[in-house]
C-alpha cells in the first residue's frame, strides 16, 4: 500500500488531522475565511453548512487540490505541506470529491493502475459496496453515476486512508447504496481512523457521525457533538436563523385530482432496463416516483423527455398520442426535464442567467433579438424562487455543487412549466432550500402543473408528492397514496416486496 | 505546510480590483499590448507612425479580421472554418472573372454563393453527419480548390475585371482612412450584436459549452451548426470580394495567405477552438496586433530566419502577458 | 468481441486499406513489390508526423509545429552529416527534436497559453530556426540512412521502409502506452481534473507527451532526409496532412481517446488514394475534390455506421 | 506503349499558381499537337521534394515512357530519377534543373534572369542609389539561384545600395502589403527588384499616391500590360516563360523519337523587355495580351520549340480529353 502510516507516530497524538484558519478567495468570491477542523481516532466528523458554505472548498484545500490563502494544517501532529491530491494520498488523506473523478476514457483497472490501487483490494470493498460482479474491464464513460460514486469510494478506501473525506457521496446514491456506505464510513472509525462526512441529509449524520463542524459563509461557527434532537441547533448555526424543519402540514388529504390526465404512459418499454410503465399524471398532481437504482426510472424519464426511442407503448399528452424524436419536442409538447446529472444540464463556462434563459433562444424563430428585459426579469424571479447563491455567477462552473442544481431547476421555472419531470432534484441541495423546493413543487401543482418526481431520498415523498409509483425490475409494482407513504412501505415496494396492487 | 503569503482582505486592494476590471474586460489588456507594439515600432523607425500607415495597417487588418470572425463563431462551437481561405479565393476569382462576361453584380452574386454552398455543405457535414469540422472543413476546402482550379480552365481567355464598388472599398480613402471601414464597421457591429444580443448567439455559446445540454434545452444542434456554417461561407466570401478590390490581382491563391492568421488572430483575442468561449474584439485586436508586427518584421533587417522566428515569438510572449493579465484560461 | 468492438474502427481501416490495395491493383496490373516499396517510402515522413500529433492529442493538446519541427531535424541532421559520423549526427538530431517538443510542452504548462498558440507560435519559430541552420537547400544524407528506406528486407515484397517506421513506433510506443506514463497521457487527455485529482502531475505528463511528439518529428525529419538526400528548411505540407490522418484514424481531438496504429494506417490509405488518382491519369484538378470528398467521405460513412451500431432498436 | 504512341507523366509541385498553370496547359497543348503522344498523366499539387518523389515513383509505376518535371530540388530527386531512367524512362527537368546523371535539362535561367533585371534597373539608376529587393521564398531553390544573380549585378555597381530586403513568399497580397510598408516609413528609395510579384507593386505606388520608381517584374501579363499603359511607369519586364513545359515536352518526343540534342541541358535565356526605348515598346506592345489571366506570363509559346496555337495553350487540353 502507498500510504505511508509512520506506526511510530501513531501512539504520540490522537489527533488525524487539524487544520486553523484556513482561507480561499476566487476573485471577488470569498469562499473559506476562517475554517477550521479537527479529526481524531475513531472519529466521523460531518462538515455542515448550507449551500456555498465552503465545504467542498475545503475538502479541496486539504487534499491538495487547490492551494489556500492562508491557514494552517497538521496531519498527526506534524506540520504538513499538500501540495497536490497525490500527496495528501501521501499523507494518508483521501478524498471522495463531490464530483465524479474517475477518468471517463480509461476502464476501472486503468484508472485503479493509475492511482496505484491494488485491484483484489478494490474487488473487496466494491462487493462490501454492493457491486460484487464490476467487470474492472467497464469504461468509466459507460457507467451510471451511482456506480462511479461508488468505485470513488472503493478505490479511496482500498488505499487504506488514515482519514477519509467524503463529499456528498450519498447525494446521487439509492438508499440501499446508502446504508452500505454508512455501514462501511462506521467500521473505518472503528478501525481507529478517521472520516470526514459531508452530506445535507440529517439522518445520515444522525446515523453515522459523533461530532459536526458546521461553516457558515466560508467561516468554521461551531462545533458540536451528534446527539438526538441536536438537529435545529445545527441548522441554526448553518443558516444563523432558525427555521422549521416540521413535516408537510396535513393538507395532504387533498381532493383528488380528475378529470383528464395530462400524461398517461401506458405499457412503456425503452432498452435497456424498462420493460412496462403505465400511469397517469393529472394537472396539479405531484407523482413521485420511487425505485432502486437501475430499476428503469432512467429510461422512463429519458423517454418522456424526448432523449431516447420507446421500444414499445404509448405516452398520451392531454390524450393526445405523442412521439418524441428530440427534447425540443417534448419541451413544445410542454415537458420539461431536470436531469440527475447537473453536468449534462449546465453550460459550465456561461453565466447563470444564460444557462436559465437558454430555452428561450431555442427554437429559429427566436435567434433574433434577445428580449433581455423579459429574460432579466425571469431570471431574476427563478433566481430569488430557488434561493441562488449568485456570488459566482459569472461561471455556472464557480458556484457550489447545490447551487448549480438549483440552476437545472430555475431554468424551467423560469420557462413555465405545464409538465415536469423531476430527477432526484434536491441531489446536494441543503435543509433550507430543500424545504423551499417542496412548497414550490407543491406551489408548481396547485398552479395546475404536473410533476413526475423522482427521488432517491423516500423520506421526501410524503413531503412532496401526492402519490408515488413504485418501479422494480423495470415494471411499475406499485401505487403509492402520500398518506400510506411511510419509508418501510415504500421500500418493501422498491425490493418488489409487495404483490403489484395494480398499475392504474 | 499551507502557510501561505497572506493575501486576504482582497477586496479591498485596488490592485486586485484593476485585475478584476482586466478579467471582465479582457480586450483592454490586448489593446496595451498593441499599443506598447506600435510604440516599439515608432522606437524602430522614428516617422513612421502617421495617419498614412495607421490607415494600411487598418486596412489590411478588416479582411484578417473579418475572416478571423468566421473562426471565432465556429470555436465557440467547438469547430473550426479551415475553408475560408480557399472560398475568400474562389470568390475573389469568381467575381473578377464573371465581371467580363455577366457584369459586376451578378458575378459579386454568384461569388457570395460560392461562400453559401460551401458554407451548406459544411453544415451539413457538421451539423447533420457529424464529422468532426476540422476534418470537415478541410475536406471542402480541398473540394472547393479543386473546383476552382477546373473553373479556372474555362475562364483563362476571358479577362478578368474588378468591380468599381470593390475597387473602392479596397483601395479609396475617406478622410485618410480606408473606405474598407464602410463595409467592416457595420459588420463588425453585427457580429458583436449577434454573439452578445441574438437569440443564435448565444445557441453558439451553448453549443460549444456542452451540446448534451443545449439538447436539453430544446434546442436542435444541426440547425444551428448549419446556419453557423452557411454565415461563415457568406463571410468568407465577402472578404474575398473586398480582398480582390485591395489587391487587384485575382490570383488563384489570393486569400490562401490570410487563412493561418485568422486563426492565429481568433486565439490571440482569447477565444478557445474547444468551445464556448470567445471574443469577436479581441480577435480584431489580435488582427491589428499580427498586422504591426508584420510591419516590424518587414522594416527589421535580418535574416529571413530570424523575421519568422521572431514572429512567432512576438505572438508567444504577447499572449503570454495577455493569459497572466487576466488570468483566464 | 469486446476486442472487435473497442478496435471496430481501425479494423475498418484496415478492411479499407486492403480493397484500396485491391482497386491499385485492378487498376495497374503491374503493381507490385517496386510499388509497395515506394509506397511505404512515401508514406514514411506522413507517418512519423502523425504519430507525432497522434501523441499530443492523445493528451488532449495539439502541436501546430510537427511540421516545423520536422524541417529542423532534417536541416539539422544534413548539416551534422557533412562533418560527422552518420550515427551521432541521428543521435543528436533525435536529442534537438526532443528538446523541441519539450520546450513546446514546458511553455505550454508554465505560460498556461492554450496549445495551440503556442504551438502556432513555435510554429514560426522553428521554421525560422530551420532556415537559420541552411538557408537553402542543401546538406548530405549518410549512405547508410537512404539505404535504410530502399528496397525490402526478409522477404521480397517486405519493404525495409515499413519495417522500420513499424519498429521505431513500436519501440517507442509499445512500452510507453504500457507505462505510467502512457497512462498518465491518456488520463490527462481524457478529463484533466479528475487525472489531477488522481493523482497524476498534469503538468510533467504534458511536457512527456510533447516531447515524445518532437521524438517522432525528428524521425519524420530524418526520413526526409533519407528520402531526398539533402535538408530542405521549408517545412513540408505535413501539419494538416497529419490532423488529418490522426481524425480519421479514430483519435479524438479533445484527447482521452484513441492510438497510433488506426492513424497510421489511415495515413497509408491516404498514401494509396494518391497512388491509383496517379495510376488512373485522373485530371489533377479533379485529384483534390476527389481527395477531399473521400477523406469527408470516410469520416461521415464512420460516423454513420457507429451511429446505427449504437442505436438500441 | 510503343504500339500505340508514347504516355508521358508529368510532375508538378505548385499548384494554384498562374506562371505554373501555364506551364501544365502548355504541356497539354504541347502533348496534343505532337502526334506521337497518346496520353498524358499529370500529378499536380502543392507538395515539397519528398511528396514530388512519391509522384515520379507513382508516375514510374504506371508505366509512362518519359517523365516532364519541374523540380522542388536539383539534388533531391535523384532516387527516383535514377529509378525511372533505369527502367529506361526518359527524363526532362523542365524550369529548374537535376543533378541526376543522363537527365536532359530544359530550364530557364533562374540566374540569368534575376541578373538581366538588376543590371538594366541598376543602369537605369545610373549606377547610384538605393534599391527595394524583393525575393520569392526564402528556402526554395529558384530563389537561391536568382539571389545569385541579384548579387552578381549588385557586385559590378558598387553604388547602389539595398534598403530593404523582403520575402514576397511569391504571395501578391504580401507583396503589396510589405511595399505599403516601405512607403509607409519615408524612407525614400530609388528602384524595386521584384521576382514576379510585380503588378502590385506598381498599385500601391498608384494606391498610396507616392512617385512612381523604375521597377523590374516578370512577364505576367499584368504587369506587361502596365507597362504599356501607366503613366510615368519606367520598368523592365523579364520573360520566364511558363510555355518551358511545352517545350520540355517537345523534348521528351525527340528524345524518345532517338533525336537526342547532343548536349543534356538546354537553357533557355531570358529576354528583357523596357519600355524607356522606341523598340523596347514596340516589342512590349507586340507582347501584350489583355484577356490574359494576370498571373499568366505573355510569352505562351516559345518558338523553335513548341508547336501549339494560343487557342490550343488556352484550351489547356492534352491528348484523350475534352
Ligand atoms: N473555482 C471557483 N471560482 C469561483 N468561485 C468558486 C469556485 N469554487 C467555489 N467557489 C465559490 O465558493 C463558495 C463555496 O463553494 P463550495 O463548493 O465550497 O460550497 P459547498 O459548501 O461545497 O456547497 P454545496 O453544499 O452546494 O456543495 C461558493 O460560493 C462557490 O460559488
Ligand atoms: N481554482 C480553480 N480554477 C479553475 N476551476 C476550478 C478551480 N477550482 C475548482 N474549479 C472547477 O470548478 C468546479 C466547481 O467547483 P466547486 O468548488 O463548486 O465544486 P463542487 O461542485 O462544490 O464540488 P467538486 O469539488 O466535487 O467539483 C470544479 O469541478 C472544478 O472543475
Ligand atoms: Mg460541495
Ligand atoms: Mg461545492
Amino acid at each position: 500500500m502507498t500510504s505511508q502510516t509512520d506506526p511510530m507516530s501513531s501512539g504520540v497524538t490522537d489527533t488525524l488531522l487539524d487544520a486553523q484558519n484556513v482561507a480561499k478567495s476566487f476573485g471577488a468570491v470569498r469562499a473559506l475565511t476562517d475554517a477550521s477542523l479537527t479529526v481524531r481516532r475513531g472519529e466521523v466528523v460531518a462538515l455542515m453548512g448550507a449551500n456555498g458554505a465552503g465545504k467542498s472548498t475545503f475538502v479541496k484545500i486539504l487534499t491538495g487540490a487547490i492551494r489556500p490563502d492562508k491557514g494552517r494544517v497538521t496531519i498527526r501532529g506534524a506540520e504538513a505541506r499538500v501540495g497536490s491530491p497525490a500527496e495528501a494520498r501521501r499523507s494518508g488523506l483521501v478524498p471522495v470529491y463531490q464530483e465524479p473523478s474517475l477518468i471517463p476514457d480509461l476502464d476501472i483497472s486503468d484508472n485503479l493502475r493509475l492511482g496505484d490501487t491494488n485491484a483484489d483490494t478494490f474487488r473487496h470493498w466494491a462487493a462490501e459496496l454492493g457491486h460484487p460482479e464490476l467487470r474492472l474491464d467497464a469504461m468509466i464513460r459507460d457507467l451510471p453515476l451511482a456506480t462511479l460514486r461508488i468505485i470513488d469510494l472503493a478505490r479511496a478506501l482500498a488505499s487504506t486512508p488514515d482519514v477519509l473525506l467524503l463529499d456528498e457521496l450519498t447525494a446521487a446514491l439509492p438508499t440501499d447504496l446508502v446504508e452500505r456506505v454508512l455501514r462501511v464510513a462506521r467500521q473505518q472509525a472503528e478501525d481507529g481512523r478517521g472520516v470526514i462526512y459531508i452530506s445535507h441529509r440529517f439522518a445520515e449524520i444522525a446515523a453515522l457521525c459523533d461530532r459536526a463542524t458546521v461553516l457558515r459563509d466560508g467561516r468554521s461557527v461551531g462545533d458540536v457533538d451528534i446527539a438526538p434532537g441536536i438537529e435545529d441547533r445545527v441548522v441554526e448555526m448553518m443558516l444563523g436563523a432558525r427555521i422549521d424543519l416540521g413535516q408537510r402540514a396535513a393538507e395532504t388529504a387533498r381532493p383528488k385530482p380528475g378529470g383528464a390526465p395530462r400524461l398517461r404512459v401506458q405499457n412503456l418499454a425503452a432498452a435497456p432496463k424498462l420493460i412496462d410503465a403505465s400511469f397517469d399524471l393529472h394537472p396539479g398532481e405531484v407523482l413521485g416516483v420511487v425505485a432502486l437504482e437501475g430499476q428503469g426510472q432512467d429510461e422512463l424519464f429519458e423517454v418522456l423527455a424526448g432523449m431516447r426511442k420507446p421500444a414499445g407503448g404509448t405516452v398520451e399528452i392531454d390524450g393526445a398520442p405523442a412521439l418524441f424524436r428530440h427534447p425540443a419536442d417534448a419541451i413544445a409538447a410542454g415537458l420539461k426535464f431536470v436531469p440527475g446529472n447537473r453536468a449534462e444540464a449546465l453550460f459550465r463556462e456561461r453565466s447563470v442567467r444564460e444557462n436559465i434563459a437558454m430555452p428561450f433562444s431555442a427554437r429559429a424563430r427566436a435567434w433574433g433579438p434577445l428580449r433581455l428585459r423579459h429574460e432579466k426579469a425571469r431570471v431574476a424571479e427563478a433566481v430569488e424562487r430557488l434561493q441562488i447563491d449568485t456570488r459566482a455567477q459569472g461561471e455556472v462552473q464557480r458556484l457550489s455543487g447545490g447551487n448549480q442544481q438549483k440552476v437545472t431547476i430555475g431554468r424551467w421555472l423560469a420557462h413555465g412549466v405545464e409538465t415536469l419531470l423531476l430527477f432526484d432534484p434536491t441531489r446536494g441541495i441543503d435543509v433550507r432550500t430543500k424545504r423551499q423546493i417542496y412548497p414550490l413543487v407543491r406551489e408548481l401543482a396547485g398552479q395546475g402543473a404536473a410533476v413526475l418526481y423522482y427521488t432517491s431520498e423516500l423520506a421526501e415523498v410524503p413531503l412532496a408528492c401526492d402519490r408515488a409509483v413504485v418501479i422494480f425490475n423495470g415494471c411499475v409494482v406499485d401505487i403509492v397514496e402520500a398518506v400510506d407513504a411511510t419509508e418501510e412501505r415504500l421500500m418493501r415496494a422498491a425490493y418488489g416486496l409487495t404483490s403489484a396492487e395494480g398499475a392504474a | 505546510m499551507s502557510d501561505i503569503h497572506p493575501q486576504a482582505e482582497t477586496q479591498a486592494r485596488p490592485i486586485v480590483r484593476i485585475g478584476r476590471f482586466l478579467k471582465d474586460n479582457p480586450v483592454i489588456p490586448l489593446i496595451a499590448l498593441l499599443l506598447l507594439l506600435i510604440g516599439t515600432l515608432e522606437l524602430m523607425r522614428p516617422g513612421i507612425i502617421s495617419p498614412f500607415w495607421a490607415g494600411n495597417t487598418i486596412k489590411f487588418a478588416i479582411p484578417l479580421a473579418m475572416l478571423a470572425a468566421c473562426q471565432v463563431l465556429t470555436m465557440l462551437t467547438g469547430g473550426i472554418d479551415l475553408s475560408v481561405g480557399i472560398v475568400a479565393t474562389a470568390s475573389a476569382f469568381v467575381a473578377a472573372t464573371l465581371t467580363p462576361l455577366v457584369g459586376p453584380v451578378p458575378a459579386m452574386l454568384v461569388a457570395m454563393a460560392v461562400g453559401v454552398v460551401v458554407g451548406v455543405v459544411n453544415g451539413f457535414g457538421t451539423g447533420i453527419a457529424r464529422v468532426h469540422p476540422l476534418i470537415m472543413t478541410l475536406g471542402t476546402g480541398l473540394i472547393a480548390s479543386g473546383c476552382l482550379q477546373v473553373y479556372q480552365r474555362y475562364v483563362i481567355a476571358t479577362g478578368t475585371d474588378i468591380p468599381a464598388i470593390l475597387e473602392w472599398l479596397g483601395t479609396g480613402r475617406t478622410a485618410g482612412l480606408p473606405n474598407g471601414i464602410f463595409l467592416f464597421v457595420p459588420f463588425a457591429v453585427f457580429v458583436l450584436w449577434l454573439m452578445r444580443y441574438s437569440g443564435f448567439g448565444r445557441l453558439l455559446f451553448a453549443v460549444g459549452s456542452n451540446e448534451k445540454a443545449a439538447q436539453l434545452s430544446g434546442v436542435r444542434s444541426w440547425q444551428v451548426l448549419m446556419a453557423l456554417y452557411v454565415l461563415s461561407g457568406l463571410i468568407a466570401a465577402l472578404t474575398g470580394l473586398l480582398y480582390l478590390g485591395m489587391i487587384r490581382a485575382p490570383s488563384l491563391s489570393l486569400a490562401n495567405p490570410l487563412m493561418l492568421p485568422s486563426v492565429a488572430a481568433a486565439v490571440i483575442g482569447g477565444t478557445s477552438i474547444f468551445g464556448g468561449r470567445g471574443s469577436f474584439a479581441g480577435a480584431i485586436v489580435g488582427a491589428l496586433i499580427l498586422r504591426v508586427i508584420e510591419t516590424m518584421l518587414t522594416l527589421a533587417r535580418m535574416p529571413e530566419g530570424a523575421r519568422i522566428a521572431l514572429f512567432g515569438l512576438i505572438i508567444l510572449a504577447v499572449t503570454a502577458l495577455y493569459v497572466r493579465f487576466t488570468e483566464q484560461r | 468481441m469486446s476486442f472487435v468492438r473497442r478496435n471496430a474502427w481501425t479494423l475498418g481501416l484496415v478492411a479499407l486499406m486492403v480493397v484500396l490495395l485491391g482497386v491499385t491493383r485492378l487498376i495497374q496490373p503491374n503493381f507490385g513489390v517496386s510499388g509497395l516499396e515506394s509506397l511505404a517510402r512515401a508514406a514514411l515522413p506522413f507517418a512519423f508526423a502523425t504519430a507525432a500529433m497522434a501523441v499530443v492529442v492523445i493528451v488532449g493538446g495539439i502541436d501546430l509545429s510537427v511540421a516545423s519541427m520536422m524541417a529542423v531535424c532534417s536541416v539539422t541532421a544534413a548539416v551534422l552529416m557533412q562533418t560527422m559520423g552518420g550515427v551521432p549526427a541521428i543521435l543528436i538530431t533525435l536529442a534537438v527534436g526532443t528538446l523541441m517538443g519539450l520546450i513546446n510542452g514546458v511553455l505550454i504548462v508554465l505560460t498556461r497559453v492554450p496549445d495551440i498558440v503556442v504551438t502556432l507560435a513555435m510554429l514560426f519559430v522553428w521554421e525560422g530556426t530551420a532556415l537559420l541552420i541552411l538557408n537553402s537547400p542543401g546538406g548530405i544524407a549518410a549512405p547508410f540512412l537512404r539505404e535504410a528506406i530502399a528496397g525490402s528486407v526478409l522477404i521480397h515484397g517486405l519493404p525495409k521502409a515499413l519495417i522500420l517506421m513499424a519498429i521505431i513506433v513500436a519501440v517507442i510506443w509499445v512500452p510507453l502506452k504500457r507505462s505510467k506514463l502512457g497512462l498518465a497521457i491518456y488520463a490527462t487527455g481524457s478529463d484533466e481534473n479528475a487525472a489531477f485529482r488522481s493523482g497524476v502531475a498534469v503538468g510533467r505528463t504534458k511536457a512527456a507527451a510533447y516531447a515524445v511528439c518532437g521524438l517522432f518529428s525528428a524521425f519524420g525529419g530524418l526520413s526526409l532526409l533519407a528520402l531526398t538526400g539533402i535538408g530542405e528548411p521549408v517545412p513540408g505540407p505535413y501539419l494538416l496532412a497529419a490532423v488529418a490522418a490522426v481524425v480519421l484514424g479514430g483519435a479524438v481531438l479533445g484527447g482521452g481517446i484513441g492510438g497510433l496504429l488506426g492513424p497510421i494506417i489511415a495515413v497509408f490509405i491516404l498514401r494509396i488514394i494518391r497512388t491509383i488518382l496517379t495510376l488512373a491519369a485522373v485530371d489533377p484538378n479533379v485529384t483534390t475534390i476527389v481527395e477531399g470528398t473521400i477523406m469527408v467521405g470516410v469520416v461521415m460513412f464512420g460516423a454513420f455506421l457507429m451511429m446505427r451500431g449504437r442505436s438500441p432498436s | 506503349a510503343q504500339d500505340g504512341g508514347y504516355t508521358i507523366g508529368v510532375s508538378n509541385t505548385v499548384q494554384g499558381n498562374g506562371w505554373r498553370e501555364e506551364m501544365i496547359c502548355a504541356m497539354r497543348a504541347q502533348a496534343l499537337v505532337e502526334p506521337d503522344v497518346t496520353g498524358l498523366v499529370v500529378a499536380h499539387r502543392n507538395t515539397d521534394s519528398a511528396g514530388q518523389l512519391e509522384d515520379l515513383n507513382n508516375l514510374i509505376e504506371a508505366g509512362v515512357d518519359a517523365i516532364v518535371l519541374n523540380p522542388s530540388n536539383p539534388d533531391a530527386l535523384n532516387s527516383a530519377l535514377e529509378a525511372a531512367m533505369a527502367a529506361g524512362i526518359v527524363v526532362v527537368a523542365v524550369d529548374a534543373g537535376v543533378t541526376a546523371e543522363g537527365a536532359y535539362i530544359l530550364s530557364n535561367n533562374q540566374e540569368e534572369y534575376a541578373y538581366l533585371g538588376a543590371r538594366w534597373l541598376f543602369e537605369q539608376l545610373g549606377g547610384q542609389g538605393d534599391v527595394v529587393y524583393m525575393r520569392g521564398i526564402a528556402g526554395v531553390s529558384a530563389d537561391t539561384d536568382r539571389d545569385n544573380g541579384f548579387k552578381r549585378a549588385l557586385a559590378e555597381f558598387p553604388g547602389i545600395e539595398i534598403v530593404h530586403e523582403v520575402f514576397t513568399g511569391w504571395q501578391q497580397d504580401q507583396g503589396k502589403q510589405q511595399m505599403f510598408d516601405f512607403l509607409a516609413t519615408g524612407i525614400p528609395f530609388d528602384g524595386v527588384w521584384t521576382s514576379g510579384i510585380d503588378n502590385v507593386i506598381v498599385d500601391a505606388f498608384i494606391e498610396s499616391g507616392a512617385p512612381l520608381v523604375p521597377i523590374v517584374g516578370a512577364d505576367n501579363a499584368g504587369f506587361v500590360g502596365q507597362l504599356n499603359s501607366v503613366e510615368g511607369l519606367e520598368g523592365a519586364a523579364v520573360t520566364n516563360p511558363g510555355s518551358v513545359g511545352g517545350a520540355g515536352i517537345a523534348l521528351a518526343v525527340d528524345i524518345l523519337n532517338g533525336e537526342a540534342p547532343d548536349d543534356n541541358t538546354v537553357l533557355v535565356d531570358p529576354v528583357l523587355w523596357e519600355n524607356v526605348t522606341e523598340e523596347g515598346r514596340a516589342t512590349l506592345e507586340a507582347a501584350q495580351n489583355p484577356n490574359l489571366d494576370p498571373e499568366w506570363p505573355v510569352s505562351v509559346t516559345i518558338p523553335g520549340w513548341t508547336d501549339y496555337t494560343m487557342e490550343q495553350i488556352i484550351a489547356c487540353e492534352g491528348p484523350g480529353e475534352g
